[in-house]
């Protein structure tokens, strides 16, 4: 079929708010409502690649909507950096939907339609926000996606769930009003204009005490980048149901959440302001802080979606890092380590939440010998804790990489340890997890008596047959995003081309 | 000075007892009462703008050519009748008021609304 | 000719506007409400009237003249009307001049039989 | 120099209003200072303005005041919050307007700005544009005329604002009893009801007069009005409101009311078709002067309508609440009594 | 009759008004002033197209020209101001039959109509006229049919709130009546173009300054500007929902107009905001009103009583965009008059909605409705949003100028607090949220159904004016900036 590429790009973002209505529509007969979830995930994947084919064909793809206000312009624009983060969104998003159909169906979750469109309608912000060609397109449909994802937050419908989702929608609204939508009316002001552009907006002779501050506010602004102190709402949104939070983590928020940051330092300020402003060593150090305090954090979570959450605010800071170091190899590794990231984040979220729905455990202490029963589960679990802690074979490993090596040509050795020490917690918080469910005899006397009680429990329980796996579309998922993490690592060629087209403008 | 502004300074206190009539007063027939106080003032106050030395009644005459202004006279007409018909309002809304609260006194009448209020955020508490 | 009328209604007027002070001190002066009512009543009526009537003889317009005229038995009626109405009023409201007590059966008779 | 005495009375009788806790004696009082301010405007040479003051200030709005005593009770509680913020808004506000008076024209002086703008050519040329000597009128119902329709605007609204507020529905032996209430009370008032007998057709005589009569003298389709209404009223009061009812057709009465709003207005709707402006009475006739004459005619006529049906309506609807609630009281009484 | 559109915008409500009584027949009179405010509305277009063509209009009534006989005269603030008025009553209208049934005696139906369009008028004739006193004769006029229709409620609140908005409401009127008359004292003339040239020769006099205070006091009592705002949540609270509905989103308008209006162009520029400190007075009391309403606002149960406060916030807005005395500030404050109106008149109606469904609009009788009457809801929810000023709603356009303008000043800490402002409206609105949408229906309300189509037209109208005009925003922005450069003296 022979769609031009600016019709596929309107697509993209138009396809999933129709699908929302459809979802809605069918809400009464599930099949068909799920069908039309997967064909919507199918059609958008199939779109995005082509759009990628014709990016790398070196075509430029840009759509102009209208002018909301005059000089503010809603228009599109693919660039490397939006290509790899809807890449990324769209496989994610087939993948959490089959494990969400999974999971919500064995879970018997109330107003699951609500669920799907909102679901729907996120994915249709997520393109938007990918593809835009201006910060403040940007904007709207960062505010859009906010808004789409706080019913999800709040899907239980539990004085606990409304807790979370308050703090979830205060911390991201009032961030995103108070500060990032300042920021780029003052951008506005300063600049003259919003269009994203290799090398900054900004006049050379700007005011450079004026661009720190702006640069300041951006950074707190985009609090779905979860830097602390900003970084409340990702803990609190653990109420959520597990696809959402995995949704929250590794697809839509959090990463746009990132890209956005990456997106405002390389086309609003451009890396040689970058570098100057003042305020960037401050940024950097605060970003180092949140990584470490993070991963101490996480250390003594006991819940494992806690922990996992308190993970990702380190691996977040990870990017932010990047995208401050303003050196193109800093750049590679983070937008690199956004893709990696999703996969190994998305894996531990479903191997959470599939632990959850069989043996009904969110507790880690609960958690020894359950490898016994589901070692499919807890194997995908521990390679996508590597591809985490970034060891080979696993994708992590070559964003880790392309981040050091950001830290030593800026020679920001400070960070340089930082990384090193967060990456050996790591270690600490997630590896402990797979090793005491396939090997519970390694744990101390006490522990070992826990462990021969559970299994008791889980013999009564599971009357007659060891393994009891997840439902099957959750497997499924589990296992395709697990090989994700690993191909990433064998086969990285085309994330890194991306990337590094990234500085370089076209391929 | 004294003698020529000496009007105007006691139209000012005349309004300004009326204006006093109005907020100090609880009665709502009083500050009705006050009311009409204040805007007769401000008509005393729009007429003798109007009037000048040696001036007459404007009724066209012959053998006289100094007339007082029109202008504010036909402009107070309208603000009497306004005034008139406020106070008409305002009365028939005293006698539901009385009827409704039995009582005319501004500090009864939010007494017992407070108490309403009050009664309903309870039964909300403990439903 | 001119000087009679003009001492006419200057004597009119003159003793139009005594009656009226008379009343008005009678009002402060008297002992009760009829008595006062009663001083005010009649000399009102008679100044008023007295001092109109020094009007109308000034007057030479025909039309100032008929007003006045109007205005004049207007007075004469009103005047004593209200005065009679009021001090029913206060009768009826059980107010009692002062030592007065014959009056008093008056009184009960008249709310026995309230028809005038 | 009287203006001066008329002034200080009036201070005094405002403070005797402030002093006063029976609000009967205040409710006179406010008539009084009615009164006074209407013969200060005498003084001041607005005998037209003076004329409505005296039927409004000194007549209609003490009336509706002591009707409505007669139903909240005539005492007033001492309030018990010391009203010194009131005093401090109050004593601002005068010293505000005080310092304001300091740079105006002196009082009665003829170089002020206001006698040597507009006024001049009301006074000048209103003969030659209007043809009336009452230049009030002329201003009032030509130059300005606008202004005096919102004027009859005002009163229709306000008396559609009381009936919503107080019309009851009526019900016939609802008005037999309020009748039988009436009787009883008005038996005794026969010097009164019969001296009035004699006076009302006077006064809707003069009412008339005043009407017409305003384009050369003080007077017009307010004034009349009030009259008029007053005449009717008085009626009402001596021989209740059920009988007056019977007589004056309440609903007919609204109905004039809105006519007179409408008649005001088809007068500027006329003009407009005959390709004037809006109120334009010089395009009424082939000859302008007659058309402003017909004009103003016709819109004092609509004022007057107005005017008096809504005082009336007013009026009813105070008096029919009060015999409502009298008539509620008594079956009150009766079920207490019986139970 | 193309030349006559300016009196006839306000002629035929106010002539309809009294043939209404005529009627009398309740459906008969509904369909009737329905017909009459579609009219007005038609005209106000077509008075906004001339005007935006052709310039200023300026009609002469009775004939006689300008500083001797009253003048009409519109300019693409009053047009714009006579569309927002009209349009809303149309709109507004609309649902008035079927929510007057619940909540006013038969019997009184035809009066209601009759008030509403007087109302209709006095707002109009304010807004269209060019003479000083014709507009405090308006004002009465809306004014005196307010005090009615608010006292038409049905709780026993209703007589007393509207008792004190007369008071209020006079005291404001009789203010300005005082600084009108001095105004004339000092110029001897009444017309507002006449006014701004004869008043700079006396700029500098006591007297002058006086009238200003005056007429400013008074039209922010009408205004229900930050100190002076107590009368209005309860006005608006226990007002018949429809009443409501009309006035918030019209009322205080007419007010800001003439705040604007007699600072602008009557006093002037220079001498409001150079001779005077009005800019930091207003300034701050804007902002402590935002903030002050915005924090009453989330501590109410009433939900009417919730937006009522809101309304005062979003004034301190207005009031705030007004004060930066620039056109962007100016277009910022117009903007949000014309949004302002849509959303309040969206939330209002819906609230009006459930007024009708559940007989009350306390939080907790809001439980679950999300789900029983899911349009009704989401329309408090987009209006809502605009509120907070999310994208793609009306809300966002104007935050955006305002804080444009405020930037442009380097204004940077009134920015933020604006911002703020708007957090707190994110508090209240999603108070009303989360009880609709996560909380158990109560048992009374069980089997409630979703409102009537009389409703639900007028209200998804407003709704999706609020986000056509959010998205698309030529016109609006259009006229706003031409009235703003107008009232600046700048030419287009």
């Amino acid at each position: 079929m022979n769609l031009s590429l600016e019709l596929m790009l309107q697509l993209c973002i138009i396809m999933p708010l129709l699908a929302t209505f459809a979802i809605v529509a069918t809400g009464r007969y599930p099949n068909l409502r799920e069908g039309v979830t997967i064909a919507t995930c199918l059609a958008l994947i199939f779109l995005v690649v082509n759009l990628y084919q014709g990016l790398s064909a070196g075509e430029s793809i840009s759509v102009y909507w209208w002018e909301l206000l005059p000089g503010l312009t809603i228009s599109f624009d693919i660039e490397p950096l939006g290509m790899l983060f809807a890449l990324v969104a769209s496989f994610l998003w087939l993948v959490t939907t089959c494990y969400a159909i999974g999971y919500m169906r064995s879970h018997q979750e109330k107003n699951q339609t609500r669920f799907y469109a909102c679901f729907a309608v996120a994915i249709g912000a997520v393109m938007g926000l990918a593809f835009s060609a201006n910060l403040f397109t940007l904007f709207i449909f960062y505010e859009v996606l906010t808004l789409s994802t706080y019913p999800l937050v709040t899907h239980a419908g539990t004085e606990k769930a409304k807790k979370g989702g308050r703090v979830y929608l205060g911390i991201l609204l009032s961030t995103s009003i108070v500060f990032f939508l300042l920021a780029i009316v003052s951008t506005w002001l300063v600049a003259g204009t919003l269009d994203f552009k290799l090398g900054g907006v900004f006049a050379d002779d700007v005011d450079k005490v004026i661009a720190s501050i702006l640069l300041v506010l951006f950074i707190f602004g985009i609090g779905k980048a979860a830097i602390m102190p900003f970084h409340r709402w990702l803990p609190a949104a653990m109420v959520a149901p597990t696809p959402v939070s995995s949704l929250l983590h590794a697809v839509a928020v959090v990463k746009a959440g990132v890209f956005t940051v990456l997106k405002v330092c390389i086309f609003i300020f451009g890396l040689d302001l970058l570098a100057e402003l003042p305020s960037t060593q401050f940024l950097l150090y605060l970003a180092g802080a949140s990584v470490l305090l993070a991963s101490l954090i996480a250390m003594r979570q006991d819940n494992l979606k806690a922990r996992l959450a308190y993970s990702t605010v380190s691996q977040l800071g990870y990017i932010t890092i990047g995208a401050l170091l303003a050196t193109s190899s800093g750049v590679i590794g983070s937008s690199m380590h956004i893709a990696m990231h999703a996969f190994g984040k998305i894996t531990l979220f479903f191997c959470a939440g599939a632990i959850l729905v069989t043996l009904h455990k969110s507790k880690i202490s609960e958690m020894r010998g359950i490898g016994l029963q589901m070692p499919i589960t807890m194997l995908a679990f521990f390679i996508a804790s590597l591809s985490i802690i970034g060891v080979p074979p696993t994708g992590g490993t070559w964003s880790k990489w392309y981040l050091m090596m950001g830290t030593i040509e800026t020679e920001q050795f400070v960070l340089m340890v930082i990384l090193m020490l967060s990456s050996l917690l790591n270690i600490a918080y997630l590896l402990p997890i797979p090793f005491h469910a396939f090997f519970p005899n390694l744990t101390s006397f006490k522990a070992s008596e826990e462990l021969n009680n559970t299994t008791k429990i889980s013999d009564k329980r599971l009357s007659g047959f060891e393994i009891k796996e997840a439902p099957l579309p959750s497997l499924i998922a589990i296992v395709v995003t697990t090989l994700g993490c690993l191909t990433l690592f064998i086969y990285p060629q085309p994330l890194f081309d991306l990337a590094s087209a990234i500085l370089t403008g076209r391929e | 000075m004294l003698i020529g502004l000496f009007n105007d300074w006691i139209v000012v206190v005349l309004m300004m007892i009326g204006l006093y009539i109005v907020i100090a007063h609880g009665n709502l027939i009083k500050k009705l009462i006050g009311l009409t106080i204040f805007q007769t003032s401000v008509f005393i106050f729009y007429i003798s703008m109007a009037n000048v030395d040696g001036g007459t009644a404007p009724i066209l005459a012959d053998g006289i050519n100094q007339y007082s202004n029109p202008l504010p006279h036909v402009l107070i007409l309208t603000a009497i009748v306004v005034g008139i018909a406020t106070t008409a309002l305002g009365l028939s809304l005293v006698v539901r008021i009385k009827e409704s609260y039995n009582s005319i006194e501004e500090e009864e009448i939010q007494q017992q609304d407070n108490d309403e209020q009050l009664s309903m955020n309870k039964a909300e508490e403990n439903p | 000719m001119d000087i009679v009328i003009t001492i006419c209604s200057g004597f009119l007027l003159l003793v139009g506007s005594f009656l009226c002070i008379s009343g008005g001190i009678g009002l402060l002066r008297f002992p009760d409400f009829y008595t006062r009512m009663h001083a005010v009543g009649v000399t009102d009526t008679l100044g008023a009237g007295m001092i109109l009537v020094g009007l109308m003889i000034l007057s030479t317009d025909l039309l100032v003249f008929a007003k006045l005229v109007m205005v004049l038995l207007l007075t004469l009626l009103i005047g004593p009307t209200t005065s009679h109405v009021l001090a029913k009023a206060a009768f009826h409201n059980g107010l009692l001049p002062k030592d007065s007590n014959n009056l008093s059966q008056a009184k009960e008779k008249e709310n026995t039989s309230s028809i005038l | 120099m009287i203006d001066i005495v008329l002034l200080t009375l009036l201070v005094v009788i405002a403070i005797a209003i402030i002093r006063m806790k029976d609000l009967f004696a205040a409710v006179m009082l406010a008539g009084i200072y009615g009164l006074l301010s209407a013969s200060f405007f005498v003084a001041m040479d607005a005998v037209d303005v003076a004329f409505t003051e005296a039927a409004v200030g000194a007549g209609i709005s003490t009336l509706l005041m002591l009707v409505v005593i007669t139903m909240t009770g005539s005492k007033e509680k001492p309030t018990r919050h010391k009203p010194f913020s009131a005093l401090f808004v109050v004593i601002i506000t005068g010293g505000l307007l005080i310092y304001g008076t300091l740079d105006m024209p002196y009082f009665g002086s003829a170089d002020a700005p206001i006698h040597n703008h507009t006024s001049p050519r009301y006074i000048k040329d209103s003969m030659q544009e209007i043809g009336i000597p009452n230049i009030v009128t002329s201003v009032l119902a030509s130059y300005r005329a606008f202004d005096t329709f919102g004027e009859v605007v005002v009163i229709f609204t306000a008396g559609i604002g009381v009936l919503t507020l107080l019309s009851v529905a009526r019900s016939k032996e609802n008005d037999d009893k309020i009748e039988a209430i009436n009787d009883s009370m008005h038996q005794q008032h026969l010097v009164i009801r019969i001296i009035s007998k004699m006076l009302i057709p006077f006064i809707f005589l003069f009412a008339l007069y005043v009407q017409f009569h305003g384009d050369f003298g003080p007077g017009g389709g307010f004034q009349a009005g009030v009259i008029f209404a007053s005449a009717i009223i008085l009626y009402t009061m001596l021989f209740g409101l059920s009988t007056a009812r019977k007589v004056i057709n309440q609903t007919f009465v609204q109905i004039i009311a809105a006519l007179g709003v409408l008649l005001y207005g088809s007068v500027g709707i006329v003009s407009l078709m005959n390709g004037g402006n809006f109120l334009d009475y010089n395009v009424l006739s082939s000859n302008p002067i007659t058309g402003q004459h017909l004009g103003i005619l016709l819109i004092e006529w609509g004022v007057g309508c107005t005017v008096a049906s809504v005082m009336v309506v007013i009026f009813f609807n105070f008096a029919g609440r009060r015999a409502f609630q009298q008539h509620k009281k008594k079956l009150q009484d009766k079920e207490s009594s019986a139970c | 009759m193309i030349t006559h559109l300016p009196i006839l915008q306000v002629i035929i409500p106010l002539m309809a008004a009294p043939l209404c009584l005529l009627l009398n027949r309740s459906r008969l009179v509904w369909l009737f002033s329905l017909l009459v405010s579609g009219l007005a509305f038609t005209i106000s277009v077509l008075l906004l197209q001339q005007v935006m063509t052709s310039g200023v209009i300026s009609y002469e009534l009775g004939g006689w020209q300008a500083p001797w006989g009253i003048e009409y005269r519109i300019d693409q603030l009053n047009a714009f101001l006579l569309l927002i008025i009209s349009g809303i009553s149309t709109v507004v209208l609309f649902a008035a039959h079927t929510s007057i049934e619940k909540e006013i005696p038969k019997d009184k139906h035809t009066y209601f109509y009759i008030l509403y369009l007087l109302s209709l008028t006095g707002m109009l004739g304010i807004v269209a006229t060019g003479d000083a006193f014709n507009v405090f004769v308006f004002l009465e006029i809306s004014s005196l049919s307010a005090y009615a229709l608010i006292a038409m409620g049905q709780k026993r609140q209703a007589l007393w709130a509207s008792y004190q908005y007369l008071i209020m409401g006079t005291i404001g009127a009789t203010f300005i009546l005082i600084g009108i008359g001095l105004m004339y004292q000092m110029t001897g003339t009444l017309n507002m173009q006449d006014l701004s040239q004869r008043l700079p020769e006396v700029a500098q006099t006591r007297t002058v300054f006086v009238s200003f205070a005056f007429v400013i006091v008074g039209v922010c009592l009408k205004l229900a500007m930050f100190p002076l705002h107590l009368w209005l949540p309860n006005a608006y609270a226990y007002a018949p929902s429809i009443v409501t509905a009309f006035f918030a989103a019209t009322a205080t308008k007419v007010a800001v107009y003439l705040l604007i209006r007699f600072t602008f162009s009557v006093f002037g520029l220079s001498f409001s905001f150079t001779t005077i400190p009005l800019q930091t007075l207003f300034m701050a009391l804007g902002l402590i009103g935002i903030f002050v309403a915005s924090t009453t606002a989330i501590y109410q149960s009433n939900v009417k009583h919730l937006f009522a406060y809101s309304s005062i916030a979003q004034i301190g807005y207005m009031i705030v965009g007004f004060s930066v005395s620039t056109v962007a500030g100016l277009t910022a404050t117009l903007l949000h008059m014309f949004n302002h109106a849509l959303m309040k008149g969206a939330i209002f109606l819906a609230l009006a909605a459930v007024i009708y469904r559940i007989g009350n609009v306390e939080l907790k009788s809001f439980r679950g409705l999300g789900r029983q009457m899911p349009l009704t809801m989401a329309a408090i929810v987009i209006g809502g949003l605009s509120l907070i000023g999310a994208p793609l709603t009306v809300g966002f356009v104007s935050k955006w100028y305002l804080l444009t303008a405020l930037v442009e000043q380097g204004w940077w800490p009134i920015a933020v607090l604006i911002l703020l402002g708007s957090m707190l409206a994110v508090v209240y609105v999603w108070r009303v949220i989360e009880v609709a949408y996560f909380k158990e229906p109560l048992q009374q309300n069980i089997k409630v159904k979703e409102a009537p189509m009389s409703f639900l037209i007028p209200i998804w109208t407003l709704v999706i004016a609020n986000i056509y005009f959010g998205i698309d925003t030529r016109l609006s922005v259009q006229v706003a900036q031409a009235a703003a450069q107008s009232l600046f003296g700048v030419s287009p």
